[in-house]
């Protein structure tokens, strides 16, 4: 019983960061409708500044989460500004070469600048647990999780309740009414990539202390990252916290009955099925499926 | 149509010359530039005329490959049948995702997301198929001395430098054809606006399925041939996320939607890689290509937004 | 078993080194054509392989060896690179081909290599199926994943020996990836046919790509084996440990058959002292042979950052092997290469086993095995006997006392 | 007469390569009511558009108060009080009535006042104050146009450009948005009217340009050319 509680109380802690992670790719395509593909590139550039900092600080590795959102977001909004604001009106396809371009780029420059060696954080802190009852938590995800969760609440919070956050929600619903209320769409896009960029960056160096940097991660953080928004409904804020939770779960629990190598298998073809019984998400509203 | 077809004549023709002044490194180059070509060329049917992103295609591969040489290595079947098969199976496969999205209404991104996942499913599955090999690899045995290219389908870098001009040339006849049929039309019409399409009469869904089927058959058939030249398979490297998506790059470096757009985008692409692999070799900086490459290919969609080949055909016109 | 005398081993030195004053005069050096997975995936044990190649080719050089020039080619880890990249070196002149790290990429070098008669010298590829293909340009030096595994079967076996005692269970723990597949399968089949007590009551695989074990770590750790058999690569060795510290899973050993990754400068770097004691069979440099231990040096002088293991040892023998070869073939000419390498016979060289020769498929069937243990922080072998140079700790220490 | 508040100069815009307006100059006066009429493709919404900062000019001048805002994008224009009640009313349908509103307080220009405005434009349409925390989407196109002009006043503006607003309305919401209209009118705010419903409009406004082809055709007060016979045939159907 111990074994099945603490995987899937696993599975839910690695929800949480998915849930981080899926949830920047969505505002970006919830309000600019294009896909980030090198969004996991992004999460391994932030891996690597958790590790760079920790290497040369010996930091929490909690404390290189605002330092890396920060980077990300500064990398977000130039690329947004110059780059892709001129792909908005390009049809997908291109937008996606333009990313996987971009892909390509930032995994050489990794390749190039650090060579492929993993780099692991080694801290005694990595390996603590929690036990509550006879359960146990391990301590790096449970803060991963934890901070990840309370990222992704002060976003909503900011979405909600910020003159900005109501610019960025008003452009995402309608974008020649954003124009006409005199909303600054091109800044306001570039300040959402920018978020949608710092959770991937958060994430990677909330992940750092977890799985070990290498330039080769980054696909599976994007299709992860995939399949939990589409899960919970693509360009929807919440569907991208559920979606988490339920591929969290979902693996874990995969990992538990089947041969633990198929348990992506699950995860897709929950994808599939949801696409084709309920293309808008699991919450999401059919308004996001353009 | 008839300008070109003495383009693709004039194409074929001259490419056929190569092995007259070739060695055998540009020649497995040029296979493999050709290769590709093929796969973004029945890619391109799919994408570029029917408006379909499949960001999968590497299913069409892996199966395509694995069905040619489980049969030729555990049933004996010459690739001359095993080659058709794979292109039947994977018309079948490619009607019956097109099928399925279609009935269920998915659309745009999803859609992709569905040939991916329906990619990512199968290899999933190779790699737990003892038959196969699983992830161990399937492996084809030497090719003896006395070797007929003809005869086994496999050979050295001049037969598989013909075998892919031919399945490329072939291609590119079929996509003109295609091009300049009602079938062209209507698929065209299809990509540019599906309810219209649909409310002006063209049978939506028939049309999908056969573009779908065409494009997953032509690229079983390069599969099988591309597993024949590699001697070796793994579900990974056949099936994998990361041949579906380079298969894509060529023909929207090339020119989407453009009969030649493919090969251009090919013949610019692997030269681009060789070379960019031999300056990181002699700068000693490991993944100086990636880097290059990634660039390079930023850069064509940023300033040809309409990919190579339009540009060089207006250049070309330009000078005329 | 295989004994190699210290003046066996001299004079092994002095003939592979010694060459004749013919070659020397020789105007142009023999180019040596290099093909590994530099950049990509596989960039790792790429770029390891590619140290072992150039370490051996100046080593080889100052000695007096026979010129050579070496030319590098990167597959950028896709196997259809592989014809490409052999059909480029062979035309830059290279009589001899060196490469390619993973199996498909080495098969389809083969191919090229083939038709063209020009020997392939493989430094690792385990798949077995490389030598059963019927190429007769391959040689490989390297231990196919049944043979690795029959190797590690005997190390286990001699370990309890020295211990008193073999655990009971065990739990087999593997990546599913080519070599992990291969070598479960290896596993499998030779473990009730070579007679090992050691029943494994659980066989779990995951994917090479897995981001999160800890499901697959608290199954093992439910069926509670005396043995852990994880059969990884870095990244996941790392992943497996981490758990079982937080899991607090401590059976008697760990031992991975056949298994790379805990022998790796970034396995240590990331676990630290919880990754003391684990244990892997592989194939390995001999420690006590005085010419290793001069390699080993020289290494640690070049590449201060690095870790000499197998992927750097196996590249820098198959330069010893072509060096040797084009002494004793006294040209550079492809199908003296070639018989020259058939008669390969070195008895002196750093890797641990037996005289390096090829049989008619084209396999090298004397290379050993040995038995490494992690310990402070550095692999150290501790089987067989003859080459150990640590003694094995067994059973595990608790994780916890070890904060 | 005071200088005015809004002079367009020869402007020529479009889309892509097809011109739109072509050539077209009008100006508004502090407290003016401008009607623009014309047929359908005449270039009205792309004079309210480019005046707006949502198309960039060919060529021409704009100048607000005299200082040149060519080729300003749409938040400088709007920064200087110049606001939009957008064709198709352009309200955020997945934000509430209350959110809907607040976007037209983002600018610095009436930021500070935003409570205030609030309970104004509240007090201006009850309607939208019992709805408040409902969402754009789930309104009527009526009330839609109420919180399209709600939103615009918001913003303080000193010129409002009204595109088509009585489009697609039941007869008495376009008897409501007529009143609006004449109310901030009488409360001194210049404005321009583009409207398909000529009569009302040329009766309500202080002066009317015609726009044919995008160049203005004609010019004069309201009474004139509802006076004139090439506007009778054209636009009143008489």
């Amino acid at each position: 019983m111990d074994l099945v509680a603490g995987v899937i109380a696993n599975g839910v802690l690695m929800g949480a960061v998915y849930a981080l992670i899926a949830f920047g790719l969505t505002i970006i395509f919830g309000v600019m409708r294009v896909v980030n593909f090198a969004h996991g590139e992004m999460v391994v550039i932030g891996m690597y500044a958790g590790y760079f900092l920790w290497a040369a600080f010996d930091t929490h590795p909690l404390a290189a989460v605002l330092p890396a959102a920060a980077l990300l977001f500064l990398i977000g909004y130039l690329l947004q500004f110059h780059l892709v604001q001129h792909f908005l009106a390009r049809p997908a396809h291109v937008q996606f070469i333009l990313f996987i371009a971009l892909a390509l780029v930032i995994t050489g420059a990794h390749l190039v600048a650090f060579g492929p060696n993993p780099r692991g954080i080694f801290s005694l802190a990595s390996f603590e647990v929690y036990r509550i009852g006879g359960l146990r938590l391990d301590a790096v995800r449970s803060q991963a999780a934890a901070a990840a969760l309370l990222i992704v609440a002060l976003l909503w919070a900011f979405l909600r309740a910020s003159r900005l956050g109501r610019a960025i929600r008003a452009a995402a619903d309608n974008r020649t009414g954003a124009a006409v209320v005199g909303i600054r769409i091109r800044h306001v896009y570039a300040v959402t990539a920018g978020i949608g960029m710092a959770c991937a960056g958060a994430a990677g160096a909330l992940v750092a202390p977890l799985f070990d940097t290498h330039p080769f991660l980054a696909p599976e953080f994007t299709l992860i990252a995939f399949i939990t928004v589409i899960l919970g409904g693509i360009g929807s804020l919440p569907g991208a916290l559920l979606g988490g939770l339920l591929i969290g779960v979902a693996e874990a629990a995969a990992a538990l009955v089947l041969s633990p190598s198929m348990k992506s298998v699950l995860s897709y073809g929950l994808l599939i099925l949801v696409m084709l019984a309920r293309p808008q998400g699991i919450i999401g509203s059919p308004e996001g499926q353009r | 149509m008839r300008r070109g077809a003495i383009a693709v004549a004039a194409f074929s023709g001259l490419l056929a010359l190569g092995p007259l002044v070739l060695d055998g490194y540009l020649l497995s180059l040029l296979a493999l530039a050709f290769a590709f070509a093929f796969f973004g060329a029945a890619w391109n049917l799919m994408m570029g005329f029917a408006g379909m992103l499949s960001i999968g295609h590497g299913l069409y591969i892996g199966i395509g490959g694995y069905t040619v040489a489980v049969l030729l290595v555990t049933f004996g079947v010459s690739p001359w049948a095993g080659l058709p098969l794979a292109g039947l199976l994977c018309a079948g496969l490619g009607a019956a995702i097109a099928w399925t999205g279609f009935r269920f209404a998915v659309r745009g991104v999803y859609f992709a997301l569905l040939t991916l996942a329906a990619a990512e499913l199968a290899r999933i599955l190779f790699e737990h198929w003892p038959f196969v090999g699983g992830t161990g690899g399937f492996f084809l045995p030497a090719l003896p001395p006395g070797n007929v290219p003809l005869l086994t389908l496999r050979g050295g870098p001049e037969f598989f430098y013909f075998a892919f001009l031919l399945l490329l040339t072939a291609a590119l006849v079929l996509t003109l054809a295609i091009r300049h049929s009602r079938m062209g039309y209507r698929l065209m019409a299809i990509r540019e606006d599906e309810d219209a399409a649909r409310a002006s009469g063209v049978p939506v869904l028939r049309m999908r399925i056969a573009a779908a089927a065409l494009s997953g058959g032509m690229t079983g058939i390069g599969g099988g041939l591309f597993a024949l030249m590699n001697g070796s398979l793994f579900p990974n490297t056949m099936m994998g996320v990361a041949i579906s998506i380079e298969i894509m790059i060529a023909p929207i470096v090339g020119g989407l939607g453009t009969v030649f757009g493919p090969a251009i985008g090919a013949l610019f692409v692997m030269p681009v890689h060789e070379l960019s692999e031999h300056l990181a070799q002699e700068a000693g900086v490991f993944g100086l290509n990636t880097l290059i490459y990634g660039l390079l290919v930023l850069l064509v969609v940023l300033f040809l937004p309409a990919g190579i080949g339009p540009s060089v055909a207006r250049l070309l016109r330009g000078r005329r | 078993m295989i004994r190699i005398t210290r003046r066996a081993a001299l004079a092994g030195a002095a003939a592979a080194l010694a060459a004749p004053a013919t070659i020397r005069a020789q105007s142009a050096p023999v180019k040596v054509g290099v093909i590994l997975p530099t950049s990509g995936v596989l960039a790792v044990p790429g770029q390891a392989s590619r140290r072992g190649i150039d370490l051996g080719a100046r080593m080889i050089a100052e000695a007096g060896g026979p010129r050579m020039e070496v030319i590098h080619a990167d597959t950028a880890s896709r196997p259809e690179n592989g014809r490409v990249a052999a059909e480029r070196l062979i035309r830059e002149g290279c009589t001899v081909l060196v490469g390619a790290w993973d199996s498909g990429t080495t098969i389809s070098a083969a191919q090229a290599a083939e038709p063209a008669r020009i020997p392939l010298v493989v430094n690792i590829a385990s798949a077995p199926q490389i030598t059963e293909q019927g190429f007769s340009m391959v040689f490989r030096n390297f231990t196919p994943a049944n043979v690795l595994i029959r190797n590690a079967v005997e190390r286990i076996r001699e370990f309890g020996q020295i211990t008193g005692e073999l655990p009971r269970t065990a739990v087999l723990l593997h990546v599913n990836d080519t070599f992990g597949t291969s070598i479960a399968q290896a596993v499998s089949a030779l473990w009730t046919q070579l007679g090992i007590p050691i029943q494994i009551v659980e066989t779990l695989s995951y994917a090479v790509t897995a981001r999160d074990l800890s499901a697959e770590v608290a199954r093992a750790k439910a069926a509670n084996p005396e043995l852990l058999m994880p059969v990884t690569r870095v990244n996941d060795a790392i992943l497996i440990v981490r758990e079982m510290v937080r899991q607090d899973f401590v059976p008697k050993a760990i031992i991975g058959p056949g298994s790379p990754g805990p022998y790796e400068k970034a396995f240590t770097d990331a676990v630290g002292r919880f990754g003391d004691e684990y244990m892997v069979c592989v194939p390995w440099h001999n420690p006590r042979n005085p010419r290793t231990a001069e390699v080993l040096q020289r290494f640690a002088r070049e590449y201060p950052n690095e870790r000499f293991e197998l992927n750097v040892g196996f590249s820098f023998e198959a330069m010893e092997i072509v060096a040797d070869a084009i002494r004793r073939a006294g040209s550079g000419d492809p199908a003296a290469l070639h018989a020259a390498l058939r008669t390969t016979d070195i008895q002196d060289h750093i890797m641990y086993g037996g005289p390096i020769r090829f049989d008619e498929k084209g396999q090298n069937n004397n290379i050993g095995g040995v038995m490494l243990q992690n310990q402070n922080q550095e692999p150290k072998v501790v089987g067989p006997a003859e080459v150990a140079e640590a003694r094995a700790i067994y059973p595990l220490t608790p994780f916890r006392n070890r904060r | 007469m005071s200088a005015p508040v809004l002079e367009v100069e020869r402007l020529v815009a479009g889309y892509g390569g097809a011109v739109a307006v072509d050539g077209a100059s009008l100006s508004v006066g502090a407290g003016e009511l401008l009607a623009v009429i014309g047929a359908n493709g005449a270039g009205k919404t792309t004079l309210i558009r480019a005046i707006a900062g949502m198309v960039r000019p060919m060529s021409g001048r704009i100048r607000h108060r005299g200082e040149d805002i060519t080729g300003w994008t749409s938040d400088r224009v709007c920064e200087r009080g110049i606001a939009q009640v957008a064709e198709g009313r352009q309200v955020f349908p997945s934000l509430s009535v209350l959110e809907n509103l607040r976007t037209g307080a983002l600018l610095r220009r009436s930021r500070a006042r935003e409570a205030a405005n609030l309970e104004r434009v509240m007090a201006l349409f009850p309607r939208l104050a019992e709805r408040r925390a409902q969402a754009a989407g789930t309104l009527s196109g009526g009330e839609q146009q109420m919180l399209a002009i709600a939103r615009c006043l918001m913003a303080e503006p000193e010129l409002i450009l009204f595109d088509e607003p009585s489009l697609g309305l039941a007869p008495a919401m376009v008897e409501m948005v007529f009143g609006v209209v004449r109310r901030l009118h009488a409360e001194g705010m210049a404005m321009i009217l583009v409207e398909q419903n000529v009569r009302d409009s040329l009766e309500i406004c202080d002066r009317a340009i015609v726009l044919e082809g995008g160049a203005v055709v004609a010019e004069g007060s309201g009474a004139e050319l509802l006076a004139s016979d090439r506007v009778r045939a054209a636009y009143l159907g008489l």
